[in-house]
């Protein structure tokens, strides 16, 4: 088993973090992970990505080309991974920072409003695990309580009062999520 | 009478960074919430009258993005060389 | 220890610092700077020296007066830094002191860019500073790789007086991977018979220096640092091997380049390829031994680099023209994706190659055709 | 808006590139570039110039100016405009250069330029950090400033002093012109770009070496909005780093501008 | 012109000179210093730029500064000198601007001795800065041949936008010799289309870095470079042979190491010995075409050098372990004399050898054995 | 002719080596050396003072002193000695360098060692010339002084200006003491050794960076008997590097000797 | 009266520079031209009386190859610690 | 034909000179040679030589570990290559320098008062070319007369009009030394 994520957004949408959360989840349930930014100037005031592989052997490449799996946090991102996608992939897409909808149709496009969710919960910030509790859907390797525990176990301390909300956007993006694949013709 | 005055600012080079704003001492500039220039950001604006194109805002842009204009009040006044 | 999740960079730093690193001496660079800012905290914390350095050839000069006190010492940077480091680690090396340097490299020649390369192969191994020099060179592909070779280097580096260089590419410094560290080993100062650390009334006072002003004493300290590398060779060569049991193509790859082909070297087998890989942790001393028994074995090599080809010329100085050595490279700070070296295997697997004299001419020419 | 070309009281000055620039929202290396090219411009020699970059945020200065640029090895720009001003004594030769490359790496290269007394103008940005690398310490970042690098703040027992690059320079014979000036509001700004024509004047009349160092934020690594930035450079850099002129030779005293 | 007694560094200086330096940079260090001081003194007597800069490091990039508006520049220095010089020559080979850099080598590692060496011909060819450049490597064995290839060096540098090296070691600078020195030159600056000389108002304004933030970007450099380098190898390779015809055995041996074994095999010949020289005079781009082809016709190499061994791999990596290569230097300064390099030609002539898989090993053996 | 020991007022120090030195007849780098070695001795400290020597005449001054010794690269010497006073912070620590040395191509190391205040001490001899490499200019070369690479005289439009090491480096805070002293008459040495002594006294209580500038001779490259040149240095160096204290800080003021 | 005194030169390392020479406040040196030293030197001594120990030769002396001494004419004088 | 000849002294003796002389000599009568100093910090105060290697063909190695001829100008030089002598060779040797005589006699060891006879000239410094001369009787390939020429041809302008006392010099020494070899048993 390998899964490759790549996780893209603004800098600044907690695109690095989800991805550690992430990775973190796989490694205490025990799978290799690989956790990579892209990093250095460019990311100055720009777009941020990084790229998270899963696998249950000792993983090779650390970047992938074609993800099988990714999060578009805004429209650049879209732009870049709707065409890098992996046939038969999915991406999840934050609906409140685009104004287009896909364009290929053998990939798996799941729209979900990551900032109008989280506002909803009370935190801007949270977007980003709204996102995740989407992509869970598509991750049957890692459970979103998986995540919830790498939440409570790498939650720097002094955020460690928001773990509820953190929880509370990590459900609502996994049940938006399924509600969009109820939609996907099977 | 205050010189009337007006800018142009350029959404190309425009940050947001609010320098000009705080510098204007007429106090007429504000981030425009409600544009976004192609890059992302909120723009600077006058958002009042009052403007006397004295070029402070200018002066303080760190990305030349403000063009400065003034109203000619004296017009055919001689130029000596 | 349990694993946790480490940032090459952090990893290495905190490595040294539970090997007992007693003085860092570095200054900022991309890909490299974590480990600068990581010790910064770090060191003070335990009460050992940092010092941010006014440059890298000021850090290169702090660590080589640690070195010659017999503490264990390192410095850290990337291509462009190491380059400014050329004259101090000769002088390092024909003081015969310890020295441990991290060299996290990027996309070159000149400021060229922060992405991950191993263009300073051949610096690190071959060239680099003047005079004649032998030093250890290990290239971790791994964080839990980086974090034991870190160790590893300043043991290295004491038993042979030799520096010992850690090459890897930004990728590694910067990924993420579960790893353990080693137990926090309390700082043990060793009294080396050699180290000037003050006489203190108890001893004869010490000199260490690079300078042998008649050339026959010169020639008798190359020959000493020639004759210890010879043992270096005998005991210290370290690779890891994937799939090689019955391997007809065998890839050579250090680093980032190397796990990159594992990727590829497993799809190739799933396609039933039989394709190993032969991934060398120390390229100096270069596990010529190993290659050279392979090369009974294979039918031809593939070395993968994200550089123009500085570890083929040992690979084909080993080979010496038994087996065809073909080569895949992307240098620039370009990282290749297991389906490039897939499709070299692939083009290596069904025509075979009537071997060359250059691999690197043959491969420029298919890159220049390509883009 | 029909706007009469005489209605015009400030605009980008044309020795600028249309490029945008890549510094953060506020930084004042976007205002130091402006001063730069409109003094280019009102002396009429941005046909004659060749800019040095450094290896900092400014490394991208070269596409910003509409003059022939080289780009320098971190801290060595003042060695590469040596080598550019001997060959072509005629042209205008600046360095812009930030305080890690200036007053770090480039320490040995910037004095004896200017021990040199080389015909070079030097434009120093001090903002108290190495802003390109995510914010380290730099010579000049302020006892118990809060960097990257010296996360519990600049600690002076260990980790050093300042250095006041201009008044260290200006013990220097073959300095013409340093002065000290600040990015920080609008009279400071008029007072820096007087400055920054001196220097230019000082080097077209072959009177040595000038060098104008400016104060200037670095509002992503300060963790601080760019207005509060410039609070900054006013409340904790101006008393540490006085604003002054430094070394004025007499004869370019005797420049009116 | 008629032939004068020059001594090796200064006739570098005059030749230079004629062919149109318009600026030098330096810094002192022994055995060049003449180059430096003969300089000081004829450059401004000719109204031509002359710095002694602050150090290597600030001559480089003066060096730098002065080659991007297209004037023909050079430095010289020697090898604790030129590992200074690192960072420096990988930024101008990542700009592509000519640039001349003379390095009369001297024992080392390290601060090591003034004596003549030959050992940084790794550094020069092969490693030296960060990241991947090719670059010109000339090694003149006379002070005729110093005055020839500095001339042609300028001409290389500026056809192929490349560094051009002068390897040479302290014997050949510091001798005299009677040689001819070529007509004085008038300058003549190009009107290169990529000189940062200013705008003037007539073009377009320009930029030379060595940036490539885009690793893409940079490959396509790395990649362009080396397809210029191409090039370089097969137009420019210059070598020397003596007593090559009919040679069973062939000596090669660049510089001072070269001449002296052509004493040898004068004296071998003599003797009877079917034993040959070849000179690179280029060592990079290596004779590699020409040492294949003698592969076919010698039934023994011997490369001898002032070093522990580094042109040696390149022949074996061209010889490929066709015919055994053998090996003889000496390192830290030591200059050999005829009669040892005849003793190794009996030595192979006589129980030619089974050829051992690494020359440098049964050298250092026999080496050590020795002293 | 038997000499009671309480007879004696002058012998060779013990801080010294039995090593005649390889300096030229009258060179006044041996007076400097013997100066440190009388300091160290007096002071008791020669078991656990490591040296630092430099790249230059001194090169070898490894040889001569009875303590632990490093042999730094050309320039880099105060780095070095930061690299062994860190890690032991109870040693005593000193660099010998010459102005080719210290004030030309490591001027980086000698301006940030003194900045960050290392607790070092430098010996500084400025003897107007490279000497070790056969009398090239240095940065310290007096105007119109000819060296091997100023024929004719320094040229100060095209060779720069001499660089006045103590004052420039008395601009940095992290300099506890910093004079300029003389070896060419009986009562200057002796001024000489007091500062060289109040410069270890400096460091021992970790007052921070200690320098002793010393006026020396090159009689081999001046090309003047031993004699003349300790007059050259009287009627000429001194009255370009006056002779002072450039800085002592308030706490090294309290230092008695 | 002048206090005497006598010095001792070293052949080891007296280079004869003849700084102590023109240092010396009684003029009563001179370099040995009948003798050599090992390295080739001729050394530095005294060539007449009046040397009154004052150590000012061995002050200049860049190769310490004087030793000093002087006649103790107060003797038994206590020392105060 | 390929002669080898090391000249040496104190530094001052004029050694450096003297082989040069010897070498423009050599050039100008149309052969090939070298002329190579030792060089660096072990000068300072200390022994200067230098080695002159003349032949009819390209010179291979500018240095030799035996020469034939050697001019000793002082005792350690005489020391050092009296043992270093290629067996059957010549030494020219200041005696004014040497309080011993020669201990080989596998070679011609040529003993010339070069001192004494420059004092006799009226110039102490061309000791050196005494030595010359007489090292000329051992030399056939270059005469006196083309070590003459080369004098005039390359003698600083400044020094010209030392001229006639050089040749004095010359001409001394190589008598001097004809009269020691007529003592030579044949
Ligand atoms: C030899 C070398 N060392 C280090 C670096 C990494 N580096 C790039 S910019 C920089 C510091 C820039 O700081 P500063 O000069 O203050 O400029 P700022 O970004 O603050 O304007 C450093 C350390 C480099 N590129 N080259
Ligand atoms: C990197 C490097 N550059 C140059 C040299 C050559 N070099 C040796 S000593 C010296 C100058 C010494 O002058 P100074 O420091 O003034 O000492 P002095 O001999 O005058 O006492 C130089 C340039 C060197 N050894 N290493
Ligand atoms: S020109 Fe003056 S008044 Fe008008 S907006 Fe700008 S700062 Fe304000
Ligand atoms: S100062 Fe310039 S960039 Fe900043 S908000 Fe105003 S117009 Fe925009
Ligand atoms: S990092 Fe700092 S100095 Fe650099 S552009 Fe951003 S604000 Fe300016
Ligand atoms: S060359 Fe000058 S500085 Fe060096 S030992 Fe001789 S006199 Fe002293
Ligand atoms: S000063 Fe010393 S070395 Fe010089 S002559 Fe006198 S005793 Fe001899
Ligand atoms: S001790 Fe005084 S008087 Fe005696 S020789 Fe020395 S200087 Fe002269
Ligand atoms: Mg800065
Ligand atoms: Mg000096």
């Amino acid at each position: 088993m390998q899964k490759e994520i790549i996780i893209a957004g603004f800098g600044g949408q907690g695109v690095l973090f989800g991805g550690q959360v992430l990775a973190y989840a796989a490694m205490d349930t025990g799978k290799d992970v690989t956790w990579i930014p892209s990093y250095g100037p460019e990311m100055r005031g720009g777009t941020a990505n990084c790229t998270v592989v899963i696998a249950d052997h000792e993983i090779g490449s650390p970047l992938v080309k074609n993800p099988p799996l990714a999060i578009a946090l805004n429209l650049p991102s879209f732009d870049k991974y709707e065409s890098l996608l992996a046939a038969g992939g999915t991406l999840i897409v934050n609906q409140s920072m685009v104004d287009r909808s896909a364009q290929r149709n053998d990939i798996h496009v799941i729209m979900v409003p990551c900032n109008e969710i989280a506002e909803e919960i009370g935190d801007k910030k949270l977007m980003n695990m709204v996102a995740m509790g989407a992509l869970l859907s598509a991750l049957p390797e890692v459970s979103v309580k998986d995540v919830e525990k790498a939440l409570e176990g790498h939650l720097p301390a002094r955020h460690k009062h928001l773990l509820p909300k953190n929880y509370e956007a990590l459900k609502r993006g996994f049940e938006h999520a399924q509600k969009e694949w109820d939609k996907v013709p099977a | 009478m205050a010189a009337k005055g007006w800018i142009e600012v350029s959404d190309t080079y425009c940050k947001g960074c609010e320098l000009c704003i705080s510098a204007c001492p007429q106090d007429v500039m504000e981030l425009n919430m409600s544009r976004l220039t192609p890059k992302g950001y909120h723009p600077a604006h006058t958002f009042k009258d009052g403007c006397t194109g004295c070029a402070i805002c200018a002066v303080v842009c760190p990305d030349a993005a403000i063009t400065v204009y003034r109203e000619i009040t004296k017009v055919n006044t001689p130029v000596t060389a | 220890m349990p694993k946790e999740l480490w940032k090459g960079n952090e990893a290495i730093a905190e490595a040294a610092v539970r090997a007992g690193l007693e003085a860092y001496f570095g200054y900022p660079i991309t890909p490299q700077t974590e480990v600068l800012e990581y010790l910064s905290r770090r060191m003070p914390e335990l009460g050992r020296a940092f010092v941010q350095a006014e440059s890298e050839l000021g850090a290169v000069n702090m660590v080589y007066g640690a070195a010659c006190t017999g503490v264990r010492v390192m410095s850290s940077s990337s291509s462009p830094g190491v380059s400014l480091m050329m004259e101090g680690l000769s002088y390092i090396a024909g003081t015969e002191v310890p020295a441990v340097l991290v060299n996290v490299m990027r996309g070159g020649p000149g400021l060229g860019n922060i992405a991950p390369a191993q263009s300073d192969y051949n610096q690190a191994v071959h060239g680099g500073g003047h005079g004649d020099y032998p030093r250890i060179v290990l290239a971790p592909a791994s964080v839990q790789e980086a974090i034991d070779l870190t160790v590893l280097s300043f043991d290295l580096a004491e038993k042979y007086r030799m520096i010992t260089m850690l090459i890897l590419d930004g990728a590694i410094g910067q990924m993420m991977e579960p790893a353990e560290m080693p137990e926090m080993k309390p700082v043990h100062r060793q009294d080396f018979d050699w180290a000037t650390n003050a006489t203190m009334g108890k001893r004869e006072r010490r000199l260490l220096t690079s300078i042998y002003l008649n050339p026959l004493d010169e020639e008798q300290t190359n020959l000493r640092l020639l004759n210890r590398w010879k043992e270096v060779q005998a005991n210290e060569v370290r690779y890891k091997e994937y799939f090689i049991d019955d391997a007809e193509i065998v890839i050579v790859g250090f680093g980032t380049a190397g796990r990159v082909a594992l990727s590829a070297v497993r799809t190739a087998r799933e396609q039933g390829i039989k394709v190993g890989l032969l991934r060398p942790i120390t390229v100096s001393p270069f596990p010529t031994e190993r290659l050279s028994q392979l090369t009974g074995q294979a039918r031809a090599f593939l070395v993968t680099e994200m550089n123009m080809g500085q570890m083929l010329d040992d690979v084909q100085l080993t080979v010496r023209g038994r087996v065809p050595v073909e080569f895949y490279g992307r240098p620039g700070g370009v990282v290749p994706f297991p389906d490039e070296i897939l499709n070299e295997i692939k083009r290596i697997n069904s025509a075979p190659t009537a071997g060359h004299t250059d691999a690197r001419d043959a491969w420029l020419t298919r890159m220049t055709a390509q883009v | 808006m029909t706007t009469p070309a005489n209605n015009l009281v400030y605009e980008r000055p044309e020795a600028f590139t249309e490029t945008p620039t890549h510094y953060c929202p506020g930084c004042t290396h976007g205002v130091a570039h402006r001063l730069v090219a409109e003094v280019l411009e009102e002396m009429n020699i941005t046909d004659k110039t060749i800019g040095v970059a450094p290896v900092g945020c400014a490394v991208f200065a070269y596409n910003y100016f509409d003059v022939d640029f080289v780009e320098a090895p971190h801290g060595r720009a003042p060695a590469m405009a040596t080598g550019v001003k001997r060959v072509l004594p005629d042209r205008v030769v600046f360095t812009y250069q930030g305080d890690g490359d200036l007053a770090s790496i480039g320490m040995g290269e910037i004095v004896h330029a200017a021990a040199r007394g080389e015909n070079l103008t030097v434009i120093f940005i001090n903002n108290a950090n190495f802003g390109m690398t995510g914010g380290q310490m730099a010579p000049t970042t302020l006892p118990g400033m809060k960097t990257s690098s010296s996360q519990n703040g600049r600690d002076v027992e260990t980790q050093g002093y300042p250095i006041k690059v201009s008044e260290m320079l200006s013990t220097l014979e073959g300095v013409g012109y340093c002065v000290r000036r600040s990015l920080h509001d609008p009279k400071n700004i008029r007072l820096a770009k007087k400055a920054i024509r001196t220097a230019f004047e000082t080097q077209v009349r072959g009177l040595g070496f000038s060098m104008v160092e400016l104060l200037s934020t670095c509002p992503t690594n300060w963790g601080m909005t760019p207005v509060n930035s410039l609070k900054f450079v006013e409340e904790h850099m101006i008393p540490a780093y006085p604003l002054g002129d430094y070394k004025i030779s007499d004869a370019i005293k005797q420049i009116k501008i």
